[in-house]
């Protein structure tokens, strides 16, 4: 049983947000509503924030939650975006199941 | 002290996230994930990201997050029912992919970063909005502009998809 | 605390041809509700002028170098050239739109609003020197194009490409996020030049493992980007799914965009390492073309086929960026300077023929059109000479460049390996001529009305710079060997 | 100069007259053209040989370089010295006959024209082979006259079996040809020229070969083009079939001349077959093996011309058992009696034909001796002629040959006696069931008109006499002495073999008709044996014809080019659509599946990059 | 501006006055076109005095810089090897068009632009002195002749076109690796240069190296040519393609190949091209023998006669790599009489389509009683063809075996084995088709010559003669360019004397 720590290793961080973006890309994988897996993407995108903030504390600089704050500034443009083009989807199809999204293949 | 909220907060983003990946109602997918985002927002703090910790809670928990629940309310859609119809992607496919992607990120954290980094809470202050928005109206101003275009493309956008025939 | 925050009026200048397309975004913007439906031929017109205009400043920005706004931009040939390069794409894109358009009954102003801000978008992924102005640029270009391919709302395949390009795009995109955020850790920085000299420093070898996860993450969203193997699959079908101009505004514009910023990233951040990537860049590239050409043969939907055949080029043009070297990187720009062209001119015919509501997009619709149509048929068969790379076109001397800078990087089985591709490819090309010339026009087919003004003046313009290329291709090959030199 | 290029240029130029010409011109143009072509060439050999004198050294013309090129250097030049002075004599001379019996015998034929045409173009190429100053040009002619012979015996075009004839012809000359290509080739490969001159010259000086060289290696391949034009064994088959040609060219081409001109060659040659003993071996073998076999085929047939062709193959194998044993002059002065007498014997059998409106079948002939009694004597002559009766010329030529046979294998003298009776059996038969016992036939028989019998009555006085002009001795500064004792028992027992022959024939054909078919049956194994020719035609046709067609046509053609080449051809299209269709499975159209692509791809690739990159 | 460039210019402007003439007035555009290709070849004959003036060197160089980089230059000139093919294909020009005169009756213009293209490139291709701008004009060849087949062919002519295009795409792709290759290692493309660098020793390619650059160029050569086992393509593009396309397929593109063999692999890799001789030549021998076996089965004229090509064409292979001044001169010989026998053969066949629909054997027969001059003038040709002796295959095949043997007698016995089957296959068509009774539905159907086949035929018979009695008007000029080459390659021809041939006999 080795020692508790004191304070919390840089590793600890990124193995979160690791752990994560990795849980956002099975979201993505696994789930099949539209939305759900759009969410995931959201999930992944917060991951790598995480990796950014833990980053610039450990650079001792700003600019990794500046790149932070456009990635949310992105990811609200994309949220709006998206769930435009997830309404027209439905619109059509009167379904959010994504795998009846692939009239298209091969 | 560091350890034990980084453990806590760290614990219910992991548990919101897999309750993400689990739920089938969009809804409850959700609010895990607003879970996940608030919780971030403390250890944001706890790295020294005041400003970015409150923006985290206001703009993504709750300004996206709202958005979100808004259209799924809009479309009342139902959780996936199981469907009969072949599975597209196995789960015996997705899952060693994924804990292989884990494995490598994982691995070279563990071998690459060094274990003398790291976090005690207090140790930067940088984040401040101070620092933050000189930062951001200096070196960064021509990107703070243009995402100022990339709202108006997402208005823009959300206008042509959405808007009723007139 | 940077000292001279203030940009200068200099700096200005060199975000100038971006700031104009804006204004003139916005400005479309608040005419589109104060114009009656008959009114909205002027979009066209007002857009494409300011593309001309913007052509101009590009060009006039480009005659002094240099970085802007504390180094985030960087406005140099190199960026100069793919300014050009995607402002004429846009141009002709509108001139293929309008009509379109017009038949769909979707004329607005708002299409040329997002066209326009993706154009900037594209702009700015050219000048940037900065991975945040890079990823900005990147999100600008591709949100608006997200929109763009889903325009036709009401049109299921419309629906379907946008709703695939952007849950795909955004996954990608994580990952370059991702990827960034790591270089960002190790290096400390997002301005390229200084990975770049973090890199030199033989100081940094510990984090030389770190360094490669960062670049596989960002080469997964390049790739994507410029739908290279194995991150292709989305192509086919949004190219198939989008509107027809728009198909050729991605395939095109965003293309050279994407490879702009991959290669300005790989060959001035990355240049350092690129032991580690470049066996994979060569793996990738063979992968590429031979996907691109194989399922080409397979195909019988116009649309999709021209897809492939973009993948395909995309493999020539990794080729290319397989060499690393200047000559390989000008090679590059000459190539897509003259795959630009051919797209375009193709497009511009594929619109045509297909019509309202893109009736007409399969291989066969195609049949007789020699008789049907001589002109559009001759001219569609010089693009298919071109895109097969026949002697006397811009696509056999962007071939011939692009396997010369293997050659001289020593890369003689990509080399060869490409042109049995391109071998293979004359198939299928060969295939479309087949069909105008030697089979006879289907019975009862609805006769084909002339092109109007804007497919035609596309048409023979693209047609005219293809052989003009395939002539005298020293022109575009100087600039472009000028240019080549920033990017390193 | 003597301007010999007239003498091959008046034929063709009469070839050309009536070949482009000859449909708007009349009978007696076409006649006069053809004829007058003939004789105007004839006449100028008669001044030229005149002029030339006694002929000491040879005559060479220059005219032009044909081919210069490294070390060939080839010209077009004509040469006549005594060998070809007495060939061209016959050539021109029977030829001239044959013209104008022809005029006679084709009047009522088709293609009058086209027919005089290729005879004359036959006598340009004749005049060429027999004036070549060097082995090329020779060629010229010999390729020429196959080719004439060629186009003759397809006249009649429109019967299947004349075109066959004619294929058969040209192809089995071909082979020939390949030989004496191959020849030439070494020739100048070795020798640095092809002018007699020059080659002989530089031959003389060398010791004969004991082994086998490559002088030997030149001389039989010669040998090879030589027994096709000659028809000698195993090339003789095409000649029997050419009797599918109007009678005129038969007698013309496939008795007198063209078929000599392998003797003709081989004799020019002799300067190198003399360096090479074994050649000259061989060459006596092939000889005397044609001869005895074409008699014994001549035993049994009952076609009037096969009869008269596989004559001329045996008596061509005469030719050559003397040229294998060296004597050169014999071998050509039978080639002169042979010219004559064959003629005469094939022009006579045209006349019983035209008489008899067609038939050339003996069974359906006899006791035409009163019916046509100027064919009939002349006949006669020519077979008491080859038959070897002296005084006549066959007896000349003939002993001469078998002398020398003699004095090269005594044995093969005594095969050769036993030809020569044999010859006598078979000509006198067909004589015997030709003229005499009874009509069988129901034609109404008619004499030949006198522009065809007064041809034959010039060749029969030749045939008669011609055995007195002496051409060993005129051909002895070329050849050397080849001259043996005149041994009075050899020349005996062989006269008396003729003589027996002929009783033998008169026993079987006059006194006792039936006898002959008694003894068919009673030596039925040998005699299918010989009435089919020794099976020779089938046995080309099951070992080489047929395997040929049938091979290239379903193992290479269909097999290899179809099946094997555009196979692997269409299989590499068939990989790269197969190779298609695989990777398009990537692209299921399933979002989530391309994500797992996504995600798979990003995964090797870190793993590769950032593990293994730095490997390098 | 000097003469070749008006060579060039010539067949160009042609093509595109061609497309701009009415399209509703096909008689005019036949007319132009006529006048342009008779004009052009006119023109081509004024080169020939330049040529003999300066025999074994490039007469009328033009040489002037196109691209900066690479240092692509536009260098043309013309030479004893160049000079004949050059006015083979302008003879051939005027000829095919009167041949098409009634054959093609849709989309005229198109077709004889089409034409004039092909003369374009096979002109560029002969004379070009730059690989660069030589692989140009080979393309360039390529595209005009795939639409010939493809739009006026007989029923497989779609399959045969993109057979045609791709097999020689596939070729020309290593050879522009090659061309690049070299030029890396040189730095030039120009041909001249080239053999200067090497003959100084500053160009020096590995073993390795100038075996690999040598087997690039010879795979699309041989594909041209074409070498057996690679000839497949041929017989579906002859017998698919029309008459006129047929004609130039085999008169005109096939020497592209041969040319391309003895302007540039030769030359450039004279080690290696010795080394690799032996298994060259026994594929050459192989396609004689093979072509002329399938050639004696085939059911259709066209093919019949293209499987001949293939067996003719192995024997200027073979000539070409005996590397001996006779062999080169008779290949060289053998590829112009190949060019006019053949495509008379070709025309010929076409009248006889023209007149019966049919290119089946079987479908023939006793046309010598219906039409006697058509059936005299194809025997000449077919005689021709097979190398009868004062016509012109004769010279060439005489050459070539002659140095054939000089190399190694095997290699004249099994080649002149070939010269047997070719009578076989000629005859035997010859007898199948014009001799024999004749059947009512030839009997109605042929008409004798026209004027207009009249004027087609003669100039070829009485080039035949020409060819094959006066040699010496033609052979000068290519003997004296083989002899360059020969110093070129530095390596004397084998010895003729008595003794090393004894040798070389005995060798076996």
């Amino acid at each position: 049983m080795p020692p508790f720590p004191t304070v919390v290793p840089m590793s600890w961080y990124l193995i979160l947000s690791a752990i994560l973006f990795t849980l956002g890309a099975a979201g993505f994988l696994l789930r099949r509503n539209i939305i759900t897996v759009f969410m995931c993407i959201e999930l992944m995108l917060n991951a790598v924030n995480l990796t950014f903030v833990a980053f610039s504390h450990q650079l001792k600089q700003v600019d990794g939650h500046i790149f932070t704050f456009f990635v949310m500034v992105v990811a609200a443009a994309e949220a709006a975006v998206g769930l435009a083009i997830i309404l027209t989807v439905f619109k059509n199809r009167q379904t959010l199941e994504i795998d009846e999204i692939s009239s298209m293949k091969l | 002290m560091d350890a034990i909220l980084f453990l806590t907060f760290a614990g219910i983003a992991v548990a919101c996230a897999i309750n993400l990946v689990l739920q089938t109602h969009p809804i409850s997918s959700a609010l895990s994930l607003v879970g996940v985002m608030t919780s971030l927002a403390v250890l944001y703090l706890l790295l020294g990201g005041s400003f970015i910790a409150a923006v985290q809670v206001i703009v993504y928990a709750g300004a996206i997050m709202v958005l979100f629940v808004f259209v799924i309310m809009l479309l009342n859609t139902q959780g996936e029912r199981m469907l009969p119809k072949k599975k597209v992607m196995p789960v015996a496919i997705a899952l060693p992919l994924l804990f292989s992607l884990i494995g490598v990120i994982a691995t070279i954290v563990a071998t690459q970063v060094p274990s003398t980094e790291v976090v005690k809470f207090g140790t930067f202050a940088g984040g401040d909005p101070l620092t933050f928005g000189r930062a951001m109206f200096t070196r960064y101003l021509l990107p703070f502009e243009v995402t100022s275009v990339l709202i108006l493309i997402a208005i823009l956008g959300a206008v042509v998809l959405a808007k009723k025939e007139i | 605390m940077p000292a001279n925050f203030m940009p200068t009026a200099q700096e200005y200048l060199r975000f100038a041809p971006e700031s104009l397309l804006i204004l003139v975004g916005v400005l479309l913007m608040i005419l589109e509700p104060l114009s009656g439906p008959d009114g909205k031929r002027k979009f066209a017109v007002i857009s494409f002028a300011a593309l001309a205009a913007s052509i101009g400043l590009a060009i006039a920005a480009g005659m002094d170098p240099g970085p802007a706004f504390s180094g985030l931009l960087m406005v140099d040939g190199f960026a100069t050239f793919f300014r050009v390069l995607v402002l004429g794409v846009g141009m002709f894109t509108i001139l293929i739109s309008t009509n379109y358009l017009k038949l769909e009954g979707h004329e607005s102003g708002e299409y040329y609003a997002l066209l326009l801000f993706s154009i900037v978008g594209q702009c700015l992924m050219a000048a940037s020197n900065d991975l945040i102005m890079l990823f900005i640029g990147l999100e600008c270009s591709s949100i608006a194009s997200y929109v763009l391919a889903g325009y036709l709302r009401d049109d299921k395949r419309n629906n379907e490409s946008a709703l695939k390009y952007f849950l795909l795009g955004s996954f990608a995109t994580a990952f370059l996020l991702y990827g960034v955020a790591w270089i960002y850790g190790t290096t400390g920085t997002t301005n390229l030049s200084a990975i770049r000299a973090f890199l030199m420093d033989p100081a940094h070898h510990a984090n030389m493992v770190v360094v490669g996860a960062a670049t596989a993450l960002m080469f997964v969203g390049f790739a994507f980007k410029v739908s290279a193997a194995p991150f292709q699959m989305w192509a086919p079908d949004v190219y198939q799914g989008a509107p027809a101009p728009i198909t050729a505004f991605l395939s095109i514009g965003s293309k050279a965009a994407a490879f702009a910023m991959f290669v300005r990233v790989m060959m001035t951040a990355f240049e350092p390492v690129k032991e580690r990537w470049e066996p994979l860049i060569w793996i990738s590239a063979l992968a590429t073309m031979t996907i691109g050409n194989t399922a080409a043969l397979r195909q019988s939907n116009l649309k999709r086929l021209l897809a492939y055949s973009s993948i395909a080029h995309a493999g020539y043009l990794m080729v290319a960026l397989t060499a690393h070297s200047e000559i390989g990187t000008a090679s590059m720009m000459f190539y897509l300077t003259a795959y630009a062209l051919m797209s375009l001119g193709a497009f511009a015919i594929v619109v045509y023929v297909a019509r309202k509501g893109e009736r007409f997009v399969e291989i066969q619709d195609l049949a007789g059109l020699s008789q049907r149509q001589p002109l559009v048929a001759a001219m569609f068969a010089i693009f298919l000479l071109s895109f097969t790379g026949i002697p006397l076109t811009a696509g056999f001397f962007g071939k011939f460049y692009i396997f010369k800078a293997a050659l001289d990087s020593n890369l003689i089985w990509l080399a060869v390996l490409g042109l049995l591709n391109s071998a293979v490819a004359a198939y299928y090309y060969l295939r479309l001529i087949v069909v105008m010339y030697m089979q006879p026009p289907p019975e009862g087919a609805e006769e084909l009305l002339p092109p109007t003004i804007g497919i035609r003046v596309t048409m023979l313009v693209t047609a005219a710079l293809t052989i003009a290329l395939g002539i005298f291709p020293s022109f575009i090959l100087d600039l472009a060997g000028k240019s080549a030199v920033f990017a390193r | 100069m003597h301007q010999l290029w007239l003498i091959p240029a008046l034929p063709l130029a009469g070839f050309l007259l009536n070949g482009i010409f000859g449909r708007k011109l009349s009978k007696a143009a076409i006649n006069a053209v053809a004829i007058g072509s003939v004789l105007l060439s004839f006449l100028w050999v008669v001044k030229t040989l005149m002029g030339l004198g006694s002929m000491e050294e040879v005559y060479v013309e220059r005219y032009f370089t044909w081919i210069q090129s490294g070390f060939v250097n080839v010209g077009f030049d004509f040469a006549v010295d005594r060998l070809s002075a007495v060939m061209l004599l016959v050539v021109t001379g029977i030829g001239l006959l044959i013209h104008i019996y022809a005029a006679g015998y084709m009047a009522h034929e088709g293609g009058y024209h086209r027919f005089f045409a290729y005879l004359n173009l036959f006598m340009f190429f004749m005049l060429i082979l027999v004036l070549a100053a060097n082995y090329l040009v020779l060629f010229v002619g010999w390729e020429g006259v196959g080719l004439c012979s060629y186009l003759l015996i397809g006249f009649y075009f429109l019967k299947k079996s004349a075109g066959d004839a004619g294929k058969k012809a040209f192809v089995v000359n071909r082979i020939g040809d390949f030989g004496f290509s191959l020849a030439r080739f070494l020739i100048m490969v070795n020798f640095g020229s092809l002018d007699f001159g020059t080659v002989f010259a530089k031959a003389a000086p060398m010791a004969p070969e004991a082994g086998a060289g490559v002088i030997t290696l030149i001389c039989l391949l010669l040998l090879v083009g030589a027994a096709g034009k000659s028809a000698q064994v195993p090339l003789h088959v095409w000649l029997p079939d050419a009797m599918e040609g109007p009678t005129p060219v038969s007698a013309l081409i496939h008795a007198a001349t063209m078929v000599t001109a392998g003797v003709y060659m081989v004799a020019r040659s002799a300067a190198l077959f003399n360096h090479s003993p074994i050649a000259m071996e061989v060459v006596s073998y092939v000889g005397l093996i044609t001869a005895v076999m074409a008699a014994t085929i001549g035993l049994t047939q009952y076609d009037i011309k096969k009869v008269f062709a596989y004559s001329t193959v045996s008596q061509l194998g005469y030719m050559f058992l003397a040229l294998g044993s060296g004597a050169y002059s014999a071998g050509i002065f039978h080639v002169m009696t042979h010219a004559f007498f064959k003629a005469l014997l094939f022009l006579g059998a045209g006349s019983v034909i035209h008489a008899l409106e067609g038939e050339q079948d003996l069974r359906m002939m006899g006791g035409l001796r009163k019916k046509i009694p100027v064919t009939f004597t002349v006949l006669m002559c020519a077979a008491v002629a080859i038959a070897g009766v002296p005084p006549f010329s066959g007896y000349h030529s003939k002993d001469a040959i078998l002398l020398a046979a003699h004095a090269h294998h005594p044995w093969m003298y005594w095969v050769g006696v036993i030809t020569a009776g044999m010859t006598a059996f078979y000509v006198f038969r067909a004589m015997f069931l030709c003229f005499f016992g009874t009509y069988r036939g129901n034609a109404h028989v008619h004499e030949s008109p006198l522009v065809m019998t007064a041809p034959l009555m010039v060749l029969a006085a030749l045939s008669l006499g011609g055995g007195y002009l002496d051409v060993p001795h005129f051909l002895e500064p070329m050849f050397g002495g080849g001259h043996e004792a005149h041994d009075e028992t050899l020349v005996a027992i062989s006269v008396a073999a003729g003589a027996l022959g002929i009783l033998l024939a008169w026993l079987f054909y006059v006194i006792r008709p039936g006898l002959a078919d008694g003894m068919s049956r009673a030596f039925s194994w040998p005699y299918q044996l010989f009435y089919n020719k020794y099976f020779v035609d089938e046995a080309y046709d099951a070992v080489i014809v047929h395997p040929l067609r049938d091979g290239s046509s379903s193992v290479l053609w269909k097999g290899v080019d179809a099946g094997l080449i555009d196979g692997a051809v269409n299989g590499a299209g068939w990989l790269m659509r197969a190779t298609g269709g695989g990777l398009r499975q990537m692209q299921s159209g399933y979002i989530r599946r391309y994500a797992a692509w996504v995600v798979l791809g990003s995964v090797v690739i870190i793993a590769v990059v950032s593990f293994w990159g730095g490997a390098k | 501006m000097n003469l070749l460039d008006i060579l060039l210019i010539l067949p160009a402007v042609g093509f595109l006055s061609t497309l701009l003439t009415p399209k509703d007035n096909p008689r005019l555009t036949r007319t132009w076109v006529l006048c342009i290709s008779i004009i052009t070849f006119l023109f081509s004959l004024l080169l020939i005095g330049p040529v003999l003036a300066s025999p074994g060197r490039l007469a009328l160089e033009g040489n002037s810089p196109w691209i900066e980089y690479p240092a692509i230059r536009y260098h043309v000139g013309l030479d004893g090897l160049s000079l004949w093919l050059v006015i083979l294909s302008t003879f051939l020009t005027p000829i095919v068009t009167i041949v098409s005169w009634k054959y093609i009756q849709n989309r005229v213009r198109e077709f004889y632009a089409f034409l004039l293209a092909l003369l374009f490139g096979v002109l560029g291709v002969f004379i070009a002195q730059d690989l660069f701008l030589f692989f140009v004009f080979w393309e360039i060849s390529l595209v005009p002749m795939y639409f010939l087949v493809g739009i006026w062919g007989h029923d497989k002519r779609i399959y045969a076109a993109l057979k045609f295009f791709l097999y020689t795409m596939a070729g020309s792709a290593l050879m522009l690796v090659a061309i690049i290759y070299l030029y890396n290692k040189s730095g030039t493309f120009d041909i001249p240069l080239l053999l200067d660098m090497m003959a100084k020793g500053r160009l020096l390619l590995s073993p390795t190296e100038s075996l690999w650059l040598f087997l690039a160029f010879f795979l699309a050569f041989a594909i041209k040519v074409p070498l057996f086992p690679l000839h497949t393509w041929l017989p579906d593009a002859h017998g698919e393609a029309p008459t006129a396309g047929s004609v130039m397929l085999a008169s005109v593109l096939l020497k592209l190949g041969t040319y391309g063999l003895i302007r540039i692999c030769l030359p450039l890799f004279p080690g290696t091209a010795r080394a690799n001789a032996h298994w060259i030549i026994v594929l050459a021998i192989a396609g004689i023998i093979y072509g002329a076996l399938v050639a004696m089965v085939q059911p259709n004229m066209k093919r019949l006669v293209a499987y001949s090509s293939v067996s003719h064409l192995g024997f200027v292979v073979l000539g070409i790599f005996t590397f001996t001044q006779v062999g080169l001169d008779g290949a060289v010989y053998q590829m112009l009489n190949h060019g006019i026998s053949t495509g008379a053969l070709f025309i010929l066949v076409g009248m006889l389509y023209e007149r019966r629909h049919s290119l089946e054997i079987s479908d023939f027969g006793g046309v010598a009683t219906a039409a006697p001059w058509l059936s005299t003038m194809f025997v000449i040709t077919t005689l021709a063809s097979v190398g009868l002796p004062l016509l012109n295959n004769f010279v060439g095949e005489f050459l070539i075996l002659q140095a054939a043997v000089q190399v190694n007698f095997l290699y004249a016995a099994f080649a002149a084995v070939g010269v047997i089957l070719s009578a076989v296959y000629m005859l035997w068509m010859v007898q199948r088709v014009f001799y024999g009774e004749t059947p009512e539905t030839v009997k109605h159907h042929m008409p004798d010559l026209s004027p207009r086949e009249w004027a087609i035929l003669v100039p070829l018979i009485a080039l035949m003669v020409w060819m094959g009695v006066g040699s010496q008007s033609f052979l000068p000029p290519i003997s004296a360019n083989n002899a360059q080459l020969l110093q070129v390659m530095k390596q004397p021809a084998p010895p003729v004397t008595v003794l090393a041939a004894k040798e070389s006999v005995h060798a076996r």
